[in-house]
């Protein structure tokens, strides 16, 4: 099963004809995910590899009808296609784009909010549910289904984590990068929520970075309000405060996002902290076994 | 990106926040000349990006145009955390009656701008958060309508009861909010807020961080980065559409993603040794990227093993692979390399790479231990 | 009974220490109208003639718990006004200022309407249920409590309509001036609707004027909606295309908005439409006699 | 306010709006200047706020800058619907392949702003509505946010279908929205919008009304508004804050308020003559502002009798008697005056208006019919 995208999920791409839009789009499809449009405003009556494009969103939804949409417009397009797919009716939105300025998103925020739309992103590599659908830009094959979901504020580290844990045979419920940006749509406790209540997940891997206070809200609702084991990764211990490393929301500013502090509070919440990306699949190995 | 204090003055100015009159200099005889039109005791301050130039000396005052000369030439030889002060504003020296504290930020939790306001304004306003909560009052800004003037009133009511004081002030937290969307900040600050003797209400100092992402259509800001301020491999990093951050161990690590990246430099730490910086070449990298990660990274002394972690998802192994290579042929590389390739097109990476010089390894772990031990002479 | 404003009415004054401010809430209060509290941003502390004045709405609604502001700030100021009002909680604002910039009306409609405030006006004489309360600028002593409920885009000429009902020792269950602006808070079929769910009105008088469509769509309205009789009047059967007379909203632009299609429209609707203002005195007159 | 075609045109401009070459002319010398400068065939356009002027001979070709100077001379003495011409545009005259129709208007109904796009532009858009209403598109834009791009591409693509034109288009909508906001515009219209056989996307013609409640926070918008062209007694009305429509009868009528001044006017008319003019004196009449309606009813030579009906809510009615007794002394007033006061200080009124020769009367209807009959010699 796993969470929010699946065997039901029908993808429209927003940009479909630019190169990181086709290139994603027939991996997508080689996936096995049911990609049944493409949006490129002008170049309506074309086809990518079969996948025909329209003018809007809105054509594509009256066409196809698809339910879920991944964005690869450039940065200064990427709002405009959040609200075009929002308006259009489509209810989850992944953003791969990056470089999206913040005020944008915090206006765009709010309005999905009111109208019920889910955003993952933006500056994010998707979501998978092995072996039904991926909406994004990971390698499908180092997934594998299975127990566990993955919620992760980086790319190639969350590549790394399902690499080794994958290595082990333990699959995947969903994984879900919810971008570097300091404004995104779906947070640590969002990803909480959906996994807690999805009945292939038995485990929830949580890889958190520097920056904001995300981790510690996530410790504090793991201890309220999930069942479930949940391990945590915290990237940067190593980061010198003031410097955005790499991702515009992973900065130490104001001597708070630290990693020592958002270890600090899984540990307080009685969430395994791992050491090295290695040390996660150890932890999750042990926790599955004792489980069962 | 942050901007100099001088810079902010200049935005707060452009946009009818009252700010003390002065200039930027950087030479003692310019700061001179500008002391002698301010006309008055003025202030010397370094522009440098980093905290706490008052207490290291980087903010005098200065009685006669002569004074301020001398002044500033001390000023101007000094280095604050490491950073040389290439510049210094001379300003105004006001009478001070009362000190507040002005700012706006973009606030992760809300997902909102969120102004916050003090009557304990002049000192550290994280330390006021941390030691008196109760002075700071807190504000949520609905973007979609912008700061109304009854809440700019409401909130300027919070911190000073003078109704005249508070009509003033809230002007400026309109202006401060106009600043605020109109630069794409994700910090706009004053602090200190001044009330002068004389009731007027003065932004004596200024802060102003920029959203990176919207540099682009901000042409005009973009332009005030201050490339002197920063290490020059940064800068060059930064053109190359990578992203590099300087660090004092001896572990180079060259990696694909900014967690992956910062994880290779916790482990390194984690198996005792020192990252020498974070640098992340980012998704679709070319050879051309890759050699100049490692030209960036060999600039600096301390390096003695170069890491490559590269997990390949949209990067293709075979791209870095082709750039290690060329960068070998290229350049002369005395230190160590480790290699640590997987995914997209790892095989032919690894086939490239039989070429040269390299050790290859399996694992992120792996390959951390084996560069320090290499780091180390191989012993 | 009448409609909106009544016995309960406790009203904030919206720029209470300015010249018309203050001269009309003495007027309101004289009048009956529960005054509870006034705003003006800087001179909290004094009071006007015991009403007490506040820096904000916010602080006059903790203290004196209004549930209706009246406004009568500058026009730069009027949106401000109306923002802050809402957001305090208040529930019906009856703005008096006239020349509110017609795109800040705009983006202010909206906004109140989500939040279920009811505005009436700007650039409007106000509202009275006579021998309740009077929340505006009409002359009070020329009203009377009874059945008729009075809506009108005009000032003087209700005051007309009123006096001569009066006259005639018919009373009014409620006047209300909507405004001459093209933007307006309350249109005629929301005080349609508010007369027809209210058991004092009997009849109700509609006086429109010239511009825009809102009279062809208050007939409509009557067909469809409203069991009570009405009885319209047009102002602007003289009136020449092209030039604003007076209101801006009461403007002939693109050959729409005459009298002649409005008094159409009623007739169509079988409202009987008065030649003179004098004249609809007579019809409410007769309607209801013959109801009797 | 209405804005001249050549003022629009400024403004599209400064906006990015694609316009033909052109300038305003006031001379016929100008004219063909300008023609020299555009360097092709021109159009010459009168600059009058009335349609229609292509039908009355307002818009000509000319091949020379000779030819230019004299069909300029020709429309500049021209009278258009009784509007002297003072002004004529001097534009490149561009080959057109189609006519679009772009427009946005404040819509009373939705409360929202409403773009209108037709594919059927250059012929009067009222006329498309009526007759074929399924060739005009309309869509509200949500005014918190603003239109987004999508939203102008797909209204692009409603009336028409080639991507390049649409996209161009699109842009077109986005710049003419930034317009009708930036000034407070109540309509910004474009017709025709026209395609040339470059595929060029050109104004050719450019119309804008500005919400006169705006004017305030648009000054440089308030300067161009064209003295010359309105009526001098109505500019002297606005001054005074009285509002003037000047009409053809012969009965002067001043009120208090807008609706009663229809009111009045329209019972004039029901009772057999015709208005003279509407004239709302407002809320809060001075002595003075009651001098100024009297003198500007009499510059209108037809008046044969003047009707003061006031309804005194906030007008205190001694203050409209002092006026009328003060401007009976000073004027040479000669028609008869009709004086209905009712309502806050009626009393004293009347006492006011004993010393002067005015006829009083209870009601509006009385008053209507004795200055009817009056101003025909009081038979």
């Amino acid at each position: 099963m796993g969470v929010l995208v699946g065997k039901d999920t029908k993808v429209v791409v927003q940009g479909i004809t630019g190169r990181d839009g086709k290139f994603h789009s027939l991996q997508m499809k080689e996936y096995g995910t049911d990609v049944v449009a493409g949006v490129t405003p002008g170049k309506s009556g074309q086809d990518v590899e079969g996948i025909p494009v329209f003018d809007s969103v809105e054509q594509a939804v009256a066409k196809t009808g698809p339910n879920t949409s991944v964005i690869y417009v450039p940065s200064f397009a990427a709002a405009d296609a959040m609200y075009e797919a929002c308006d259009a009716g489509i209810r989850l939105i992944v953003c791969i784009t990056e470089g999206v300025p913040t005020l944008e998103m915090v206006s765009l925020s709010g309005y999905l909010k009111e109208r019920g739309t889910r955003l993952i992103g933006p500056n994010c590599p998707g979501i998978i549910t092995p072996g039904e659908a991926k909406v994004g830009i990971m390698p499908g094959r180092i997934h594998k289904p299975g127990p566990v979901g993955v919620v992760s504020r980086s790319g190639t580290l969350t590549y790394e984590v399902v690499y080794q844990l994958t290595s082990r045979e333990i699959g995947q419920s969903t994984c879900m990068g919810i971008g570097g940006d300091p404004i995104i749509g779906t947070n640590f406790i969002d990803a909480l929520e959906a996994f807690e209540g999805d009945s292939q997940t038995e485990i929830i891997v949580l890889i958190g970075e520097i920056g904001g206070t995300d981790e510690e809200e996530a410790a504090a609702y793991v201890t309220k309000s999930v069942s479930k084991p949940v391990v945590a990764f915290v990237a940067g211990r190593t980061a010198p405060p003031g410097k955005p490393m790499g991702h515009a929301g992973a900065i130490i500013s104001g001597g708070t996002g630290t990693a020592k502090e958002k270890v600090e509070a899984f540990e307080a919440a009685g969430i395994p902290v791992a050491g090295t990306p290695s040390e996660i699949g150890e932890i999750v190995e042990k926790t599955l076994a004792s489980k069962r | 990106m942050k901007l100099h204090e001088y810079q902010a003055k200049e935005i707060f100015g452009s946009f009818g926040i009252p700010i003390p009159s002065g200039k930027v200099a950087t030479s003692p005889e310019e700061a001179g000349s500008i002391a002698r039109e301010v006309g008055k005791k003025v202030v010397i301050k370094a522009q440098v990006h980093v905290g706490g130039r008052g207490k290291a000396g980087g903010i005098k005052f200065a009685d006669t145009p002569e004074e301020a000369s001398e002044v500033a030439s001390k000023i101007l030889s000094m280095e604050i955390k490491g950073l040389p002060v290439k510049k210094v504003l001379v300003g105004e020296c006001l009478d001070v009656a009362d000190e507040y504290y002005l700012g706006v930020i973009v606030d992760r939790k809300s997902k909102k701008p969120v102004f916050m306001v003090s009557s304990a304004g002049g000192v550290d306003i994280e330390e006021v958060a941390r030691e008196t909560p109760e002075k700071i009052h807190k504000y949520q800004v609905d973007p979609a309508r912008g700061l109304m003037p009854y809440e700019a009133r409401n909130l300027a009511f919070k911190i000073m009861s003078d109704g005249k004081l508070a009509m003033k002030t809230a002007k400026v937290l309109m202006q401060l909010y106009d600043v605020f969307t109109g630069v794409d900040a994700s910090l706009a600050e004053i602090n200190p807020f001044v009330r002068t003797p004389d009731n007027d209400m003065i932004a004596l100092d200024a802060k102003i961080t920029i959203d990176d992402n919207a540099l682009y259509r901000r042409p005009e800001i973009a332009k005030m980065r201050d490339l002197g301020a920063e290490n020059p491999y940064e800068t060059k990093a930064r053109e190359m559409g990578l992203s590099y951050v300087k660090l004092d161990g001896s572990i180079g690590c060259i990696v694909n993603g900014a967690g992956l990246a910062m994880g290779t430099m916790d482990m390194v730490k984690l198996y005792g040794a020192e990252p020498a910086n974070f640098l992340d070449i980012g998704g679709s990298s070319s050879p051309e990227k890759v050699m100049t990660a490692v030209e960036i990274i060999l600039s600096d002394e301390n390096v003695r093993a170069i890491f490559f972690n590269i997990f390949g998802g949209i990067t293709r192994c075979d791209d870095v692979a082709t750039g290690i290579v060329e960068a070998l042929g290229k350049m002369d590389i005395k230190v160590p390399i480790v290699v640590r390739l997987t995914g997209t097109n790892e095989d032919e990476a690894r086939e490239i790479l039989k070429k040269v010089d390299v050790v290859s390894v399996n694992t992120m772990d792996d390959g951390v231990k084996e560069a320090i031990r290499l780091s180390k002479g191989g012993e």
